[in-house]
């Protein structure tokens, strides 16, 4: 007891506004965007779209529905499971404020949380014995493996530039800013857009092929939280774009130095932080807007290609580039 | 890039969505919709009735009310105006009303009740009033009365005279 | 409209159906999400699984054939869910509501169902067209969700009371006296 | 002195009927009667021996007029621009023919589906199963016998138990069922990919489930003018076809003549259906490819057509326009600037869209080399309109057996020899623009003349053959006509009932991803296919997988 009580305290007065502003703003922004994104498509297609809150909306309405899903438990539980670790994940990296969780090797788990959900739900679905959800479920396997071999070769990239594997440490600023670390993070910005599940990506849910793929058999709550841990999941990736070309702790050190008031600096990070979630929204979605749907194989040929450039980038990082 | 060809359609174009149901949407004059029945007008003929391939009209006799009742069910129809080329007074028509739905399918259907004459010779109902009306203006006052009469009870007049005249 | 109230005004899922329609029903609500009409806008999404929707579009009259899967689709749809019946077919059979391969519309599937799983029907509406316009079918829709007011009543109209004194004006004077012996001749004979 | 009336050199083809049986002119078919061992000789002769196409069969029970059963086979012959009706007399007892099938394998379900409905045996037929009805209908139970009532209610409740057949491929291989709702399909029909990893090894169909009585209820219960509009709604999208070509069979049993505006309301009205149901899938296709904008954009040309069509019919799909003699809705002279200013733009936008389109790589990439179907094949399994002209067969009712008002247009037939998605693609795309310049020389010569003949008599058991060009291709009706004002029999048959089976040919070996978009890109109609018809393949040794299987999954796990 005696113990417990400045933890606690540590936890009210640290941890709690953290997550609060880090973790829980982000995510209830992750739906607006996708709203957002939906307008912009049915933009392209000459159409009005839905309200900026549709998305919300519709998640409201599944949770309100309730659990419905009936079956093993692993297909029941994998859409908590993926939820919280798509929580979790996000937790990892800075967003709105400066500060992450930040411990040895945060990147490496940072990049295997990140597959975690899409794995848990194929996984999830194999079980449930349908076949086009099996035929997703191998598909989103498929393609996790090649985007988790291309990831593991740009952060590898990075952390060999700057010799750590502490995510804090491969953020910017960049003082020599090699080749090697643009071309990672060109290769990321790629990634951010596929792993998504965007497309020509979207090939696990493949509405016209698969009727939904993977998440298929799932309805009300369970459905809302695997959606939702999708959204989660995009506004991660765009958080980790926007985390490797913007530099927050230069910024905000100027701004500090330069103004009076202490907290300004922060603010403009914020604030920066959205609207530049904003337009990769926006960006990402008028990109798919004009993309059909690639097959599996055509999509995994991109990736190689990918692979291939990964692995330049991890070699000229080794070579000092 | 062809791609972005898509965007200049949208600069292009704009959004084409109609304001529907906030605004009103035209329909055209030569428009098929809900089919209406003028029960002022209606006979009880049943000319629609044998002219409708969906049987969404029906007739039927209330014996013991007296009253033939012409059953239009829109949720049967197919709009396709046979009826109305059928009518021989042009008691029903195709409206250009198109917002039918109902959340019970007893609100699509519109009856026509028509009363009917007793056979003045039986007593049973055998046809409307209306319908004799008009059958009446073709016939000269003398032939008018037989009209009164159900074809059952004709034939039975009929058979009548002529034994009567044989005999 | 009962179970379900104001959880769908702001989101409605559909699964579609054809059950055993012509397609030009089919075709319409494909329609209806496309640019010039695009019911998006009311956050309305037709999705490939019944598991996930909300609502259950009906189009056909319901065949044979297709009566037990849509019987097992209509219950993989998770409660509280509401049925749009669209098209003359799927309201009250069509042209074809009493061939021998079909069921005859919603009604009839309904009194299957509560005949078979004694199972009340979920709140319906009835869009009739043949096939419907695509603003029908939005109407129809937004009706059920309560953003308009239905006008689609039933109308009965009954003649008020006529005796044979109406036609006076048409028979000859001596109308009476003629219907009466005719009566009596025939009563006579037979 | 019998032929005198034998015109364009199709002496050969009236010699050879003679051969076999007495020929008669109607319309534009011959009705040649054959003894029934004939058949297949005749039909051997007729495809191969002439060139020209198997079209369907025809059962009627002609039991209440001369004691028999009735078996036709018609085909075309599109060098003489005439069909051909072979009729065969079969004995009331034991009604059983020869099958055509091992000579023309097209004739599979065809022969199937009157074995079924009208219970005549095929003797020699490869695959002698049930394809019209479901697998528990009551045996000896044939609707089509005049002796079953159509309003005969049979629910079918045996259905949804589970039947699990085992079957060896099953066993081996993955199987993925696509349908019966599926969202690339809209309609309920059932195909089974057996699936080796992503690649498709054989494939299966399971459809029919559309299927209505059509045929029956319009024998029984309909008169003679009614029947165009359940015709029309045999399909949805190309309803007015259908009605058409009933008109047209009926017109030429009667000898009716049909005032020249008539002709060309009803063409440029089935050339308006064309366009929108060609628009209507190059959008479809690309939704099946990911590609929604696309999609989008196709709808977005597409919808002036229809409001055009609503404008000229009252209704945007069903026209409601034809019977028996000519049509009801007449082009009112402002309609006409309205329309050809209407198609000036759809032909402008579609044009610069589809270029856009040809240039999206992936897109491309998944329509070329995809669904391959050789000439060959197309040809034994008879397929027709786009299909078959992708497939480089040069074949369209509209050209070869001119019909409204199409012999006095000028138009030219697309035909591509590559075979695959991509072509079919292609040949629809370039006959919208057909399209639009057929509906426009046809605005601008309109004939004035009345718009209906209604002075004919309706002489009973007279035959006729109607054929139009549905945007799926070729589209047949038979009619007998029937006493007091009725048809005895009618048969339609819909062109994507000889394109069906062909996606089970270019199935095989494709991936799993572009089986929607193979099945699609015949523009299937099941709708217009099933209205009579029910077909199990895998009836008997093969495993149903139920319903719940495919839509929930059934938990196994």
């Amino acid at each position: 007891m005696m113990d417990a009580a400045p933890l606690l305290n540590v936890l009210i007065k640290y941890w709690l506004p953290f997550i609060a502003i880090n973790v829980v703003i982000p995510a209830l922004l992750a739906p607006l965007l996708d709203g957002i994104e939906r307008r912009v498509r049915a933009r392209i297609q000459c159409r009005r779209g839905p309200p900026i809150l549709q998305t919300w909306y519709d998640l409201v309405k599944l949770f309100r529905k309730g659990a419905v899903t009936g079956g093993p438990i692993i297909f029941r539980l994998a859409p908590y499971i993926a939820f919280t670790v798509s929580i979790l994940t996000l937790s990892l990296i800075p967003t709105l404020l400066n500060a992450s969780l930040s411990f040895l090797g945060d990147t490496i788990v940072f990049m295997y949380l990140l597959a975690v959900p899409s794995v848990i739900i194929s996984i999830g679905s194999i079980y449930t014995g349908s076949p086009l959800a099996s035929v997703g479920s191998c598909r989103e396997v498929s393609l996790w493996m090649a985007y988790e071999l291309v990831f593991a070769l740009s952060v590898a990239t990075l952390a060999i530039d700057r010799s750590s594997l502490l995510l804090r440490n491969i953020l910017p600023p960049y003082p020599p800013l090699h080749p090697s670390t643009i071309l990672a993070i060109a290769i990321i910005a790629f990634l951010t857009y596929a792993e998504g599940g965007r497309l020509p990506y979207e090939i696990p849910e493949a509405e016209p092929e698969l009727a939904g793929g993977i998440v298929l058999e799932y309805g009300g709550a369970e459905l809302g939280l695997v959606k939702y841990a999708l959204l989660v999941k995009r506004i991660t990736l765009s958080t980790l774009l926007i985390d490797l070309i913007l530099p927050r702790t230069w910024l905000t050190s100027i701004l500090r130095s330069k103004m009076w008031f202490l907290g300004i600096g922060q603010v403009v990070v914020s604030a920066t932080y959205i609207s530049l979630l904003v337009i990769l929204s926006i960006t990402y979605s008028a990109i798919e807007a004009l993309y059909g749907r690639l097959r599996l194989d055509q999509a995994l040929s991109v990736l190689k290609k990918s692979v291939i450039i990964a692995g330049v980038a991890v070699l000229a990082a080794l070579m000092g580039y | 890039m062809g791609r972005l060809g898509f965007i200049k359609d949208y600069l292009r174009y704009g959004v084409v969505t109609e304001k529907y149901p906030y605004e009103p949407v035209p329909t055209p004059e030569t428009f098929r919709g809900k089919p209406v029945i003028d029960s002022s007008k209606c006979l009880g003929c049943g000319a629609c009735v044998n002219a409708c391939p969906a049987n969404a009209l029906s007739i039927e006799d209330d014996l013991r009310g007296g009253i033939r009742w012409v059953r239009l069910f829109i949720g049967r129809c197919i709009y396709c105006g046979r009826c109305a080329d059928a009518c021989p007074v042009g008691a029903i028509e195709l409206s250009r009303e198109f917002e039918l739905s109902a959340l019970e399918s007893k609100d699509l259907i519109q009856e026509v009740g028509l009363r009917m004459v007793k056979c003045v010779i039986c007593g049973k109902p055998f046809t409307t009033y209306r319908l004799v009306r008009e059958v009446m203006r073709e016939l000269s006052p003398d032939e008018r009365v037989l009209t009164l009469v159900c074809p059952e009870c004709r034939a039975k007049l009929t058979a009548v005279n002529t034994s009567f005249a044989r005999w | 409209m009962g179970r379900g109230d104001g959880l769908y005004r702001k989101s409605l899922w559909v699964f579609h159906m054809n059950t055993g329609g012509c397609n030009g029903c089919d075709i319409e609500v494909i329609n209806v999400l496309t640019p010039w009409q695009d019911v998006e806008r009311f956050g309305i999404k037709l999705v490939g699984s019944p598991r996930h929707a909300d609502a259950i579009l009906f189009t056909g009259p319901v065949t044979n054939e297709v009566l037990p899967r849509a019987v097992r689709a209509f219950m993989a749809v998770p409660e509280p869910k509401v049925v749009v019946a669209i098209g003359s077919c799927a309201c009250g059979g069509g042209i074809w509501h009493d061939s021998y391969s079909v069921l005859g519309g919603i009604d009839r599937f309904y009194d299957y169902l509560r005949k078979r799983y004694g199972i009340e029907p979920p709140p319906t509406v009835y869009v009739p067209g043949c096939p419907p316009r695509p603003e029908a079918i939005i109407y129809g829709i937004c009706l059920l969700r309560g953003l308009v007011k239905g006008k689609q009543r039933r109308e009965v109209y009954v003649e008020g009371e006529v005796d044979l004194s109406s036609l006076k004006d048409l028979l000859p004077p001596d109308w009476v006296v003629r219907t009466d012996l005719m009566r009596r001749w025939v009563r006579w004979f037979t | 002195m019998q032929h005198s009336w034998v015109t364009n050199g199709c002496r050969e083809l009236v010699d050879l009927l003679s051969r076999y049986g007495s020929v008669e002119e109607v319309g534009n078919a011959y009705l040649v009667k054959v003894r029934a061992e004939d058949l297949p000789e005749v039909a051997n002769e007729l495809q191969w021996g002439l060139g020209g196409y198997y079209s369907t069969s025809v059962g009627a029970d002609f039991r209440p007029i001369d004691g028999t059963y009735k078996l036709y086979h018609i085909f075309s012959v599109p060098q003489c621009s005439r069909y051909v009706v072979t009729q065969a007399s079969l004995p009331p007892s034991l009604p059983k023919a020869p099958s055509i099938t091992p000579v023309i394998p097209g004739a599979n379900w065809g022969e199937r589906e009157v074995r079924d409905m009208v219970g005549i045996e095929f003797e020699g037929h490869p695959e002698p199963k049930r394809l019209v009805l479901p697998h528990n209908w009551p045996e000896g139970i044939h609707p089509l016998r005049k002796d079953f009532p159509y309003d005969r209610k049979l629910i079918i409740e045996g259905v949804d138990d589970e039947v699990e057949h085992v079957d060896e491929l099953a066993r081996k291989y993955q199987v993925v069922p696509i349908g019966p709702y599926h969202p690339a399909l809209h309609e309920p029909e059932y195909f089974e990919l057996y699936v080796d990893g992503e690649v498709v090894v054989e494939a299966r169909y399971k459809g029919f489930m559309v299927h209505r009585g059509i045929e029956k209820v319009a024998e029984s219960r309909m008169t003679l003018n009614q029947v165009p509009f359940i015709a029309e709604r045999i399909c949805g999208i190309c309803g007015f076809t259908h009605s058409c070509c009933y008109c047209q069979a009926v017109e030429s049993a009667l000898r009716i003549e049909v005032p020249e505006r008539a002709k060309y309301v009803r063409t440029i009205l089935l050339e308006i259906e064309r366009i929108h149901s060609h628009l209507l899938w190059m959008g479809v296709a690309l939704h099946v490819l990911g590609f929604d904008t696309g999609f989008m954009a196709y709808w977005r040309i597409r919808e002036p057509v229809m409001r055009l069509a609503e404008e000229l019919t009252g209704n945007r799909k069903t026209y409601g326009a034809n019977v028996v003699g000519g049509v009801r809705w007449d082009i009112r002279e402002d309609h006409v600037e309205k329309a050809l200013r209407i198609l000036r733009r759809v032909r402008e936008e579609c044009v610069a869209l589809t270029e856009k389109v040809l240039k999206i790589k992936e897109v491309v990439s998944r329509m070329k080399g995809v669904g391959y179907l050789s000439r060959e094949d197309a040809r034994r399994i008879c397929v027709v309109g786009p299909t078959a002209r992708a497939s480089g067969l040069d074949i369209d009712v509209r050209r070869d057996h001119p019909y409204a008002a199409y012999g006095e247009l000028d138009f030219r037939v697309p035909v591509r020899d590559e075979g695959d998605v991509l072509a079919r693609f292609l040949v629809r795309y370039e006959e919208v623009l057909e399209s639009v310049s057929i509906v426009e020389q046809a605005l601008q010569n309109l004939p004035k003349t009345p718009l209906i003949n209604e002075d004919y008599e309706v002489v009973p058991l007279r035959i006729g053959v109607g054929a139009t060009e549905a945007p799926r291709g070729e589209d047949v009706h038979l009619v007998v006509t029937g006493l007091g004002n009725k048809v005895y029999r009618w048969r339609p048959r819909a062109p994507s009932y000889n394109n069906i089976p062909a996606t089970l040919y270019m199935l095989k070996g494709a991936y799993l991803a572009d089986a929607p978009i193979i099945i699609a890109s015949i523009d299937p109609c099941f709708s217009c296919t099933d209205h009579c018809l029910v077909i199990d393949v895998r009836s008997g040794s093969s495993r149903f997988v139920s319903f719940r299987e495919l839509v929930r999954g059934g938990y196994r796990g």
